[in-house]
């Protein structure tokens, strides 16, 4: 399990590569990218130390519920100009089934129990994205 | 007690800093909330539950009857908004 | 739309730059990979002509389906050893929900629909891996 | 009629063939099977139903009563197992 938070890039074919590379038994690599879509800029806050631990606990999580082989999540955070990566999460399993379900319920989780912020840049001046009611309900279908 | 509280995103803007230390009497996180909103605006406006915010102690997601300790980190902010 | 049947590696990097750069509407990206697993080596036979064309069909199905902006399958032949990505299935939208979604269900109509044949070769001799009923199920789930 | 036959993978090894050129009198694909089984092993065997196999015409999935014209492209293949 690897999960990094950092203002850098990150290099999908080297994450994704590592998590199968040298392990005969991944037949499946699920792998999501969120980026910055359609505003000038965003600027990510992040509560250090608490949301290490939080994405932590979701993919322990994720491999409690599928068998899994590996993960990575990588979560960018400060200043982020239109079309950048904002975050990946890429699951390694033997079988697709697992990889996209886990994968997805990463995603669902890091949106709405992982403490980032998102501020935006527009033309009309500076603020903090709402929360969607969405990302709830997709973290809640989960909870079966 | 002593807390070391911590804010996040639009709340360590509206409360105009990131964290402060406080000495509260024993009690549980609905006491802290009751004792700032006693500060008047904006923490009676921000902490009235008309918006929404999520509190953490020690950096575990915690409810309004999570009892605090001597040396509690407590972090206040908006609904998360990553990925 | 980019669909490809090659017997050369691909670059996932690239092919998943390739979708969202340019295009700010990008806020998903989902993508897939499947490899050889547990097998000394695997032969990929295929149709050429019919293979491209339900490929094609598929994608278009799944742009029916969902709001997507772009979409690449690329997909190997010839010979291919363990831990070799066999096939990719990128596909970019505004939102998570629908790039998942349509990436999931590329691949499962990709396993059941299109012409494709693979020969494994192990310690005990070279045999054409048999159809399996699950892939056949996941596909018919999405028949809704 | 003049077909044009396309076997893929283990038919095709078992066929000895990856394609022929075959004159069938006007009918369906079920006809075509029917014609391919008289000649006896391993056709008979291998397009009797007992082993599950496909049939494309003209590069589109078919079916027994798919009706056949002049120059149609029908290729016989065992159950995908691609991605």
């Amino acid at each position: 399990m690897k999960i990094l938070v950092q203002s850098a890039a990150f290099d999908l074919a080297a994450e994704v590569a590592a998590l199968y590379r040298a392990n005969p038994k991944v037949g499946a690599m699920a792998s999501f990218i969120g980026l910055v879509r359609d505003a000038a800029a965003l600027t990510l806050e992040h509560y250090p130390g608490m949301t290490e631990k939080a994405l932590e606990q979701i993919v322990h999580d994720a491999c409690t519920r599928w068998n899994l082989l590996d993960a990575t999540v990588i979560h960018r955070v400060g200043p982020l100009a239109t079309s950048e990566p904002i975050v990946l999460v890429a699951v390694a399993a033997a079988h697709r089934g697992e990889a996209f379900a886990a994968c997805e319920f990463i995603m669902d989780y890091l949106k709405t129990r992982a403490p980032f912020w998102k501020k935006e840049r527009t033309a009309a001046g500076d603020h903090w994205v709402d929360a969607r009611e969405a990302d709830e309900l997709a973290a809640t279908r989960w909870a079966r | 007690m002593k807390l070391e509280l911590r804010y996040f995103a639009r709340l360590r803007e509206t409360f105009g800093r990131s964290g402060e230390t406080l000495e509260l009497i024993p009690g549980t996180v609905a006491d802290l909330l009751q004792a700032l909103r006693q500060r008047g605006t904006p923490w009676a406006e921000e902490l009235s539950g008309e918006r929404a915010f999520r509190v953490a102690v020690n950096q575990d997601m915690a409810s309004p009857d999570t009892v605090l300790a001597e040396g509690d980190e407590v972090a206040i902010f908006p609904p998360v908004t990553g990925g």
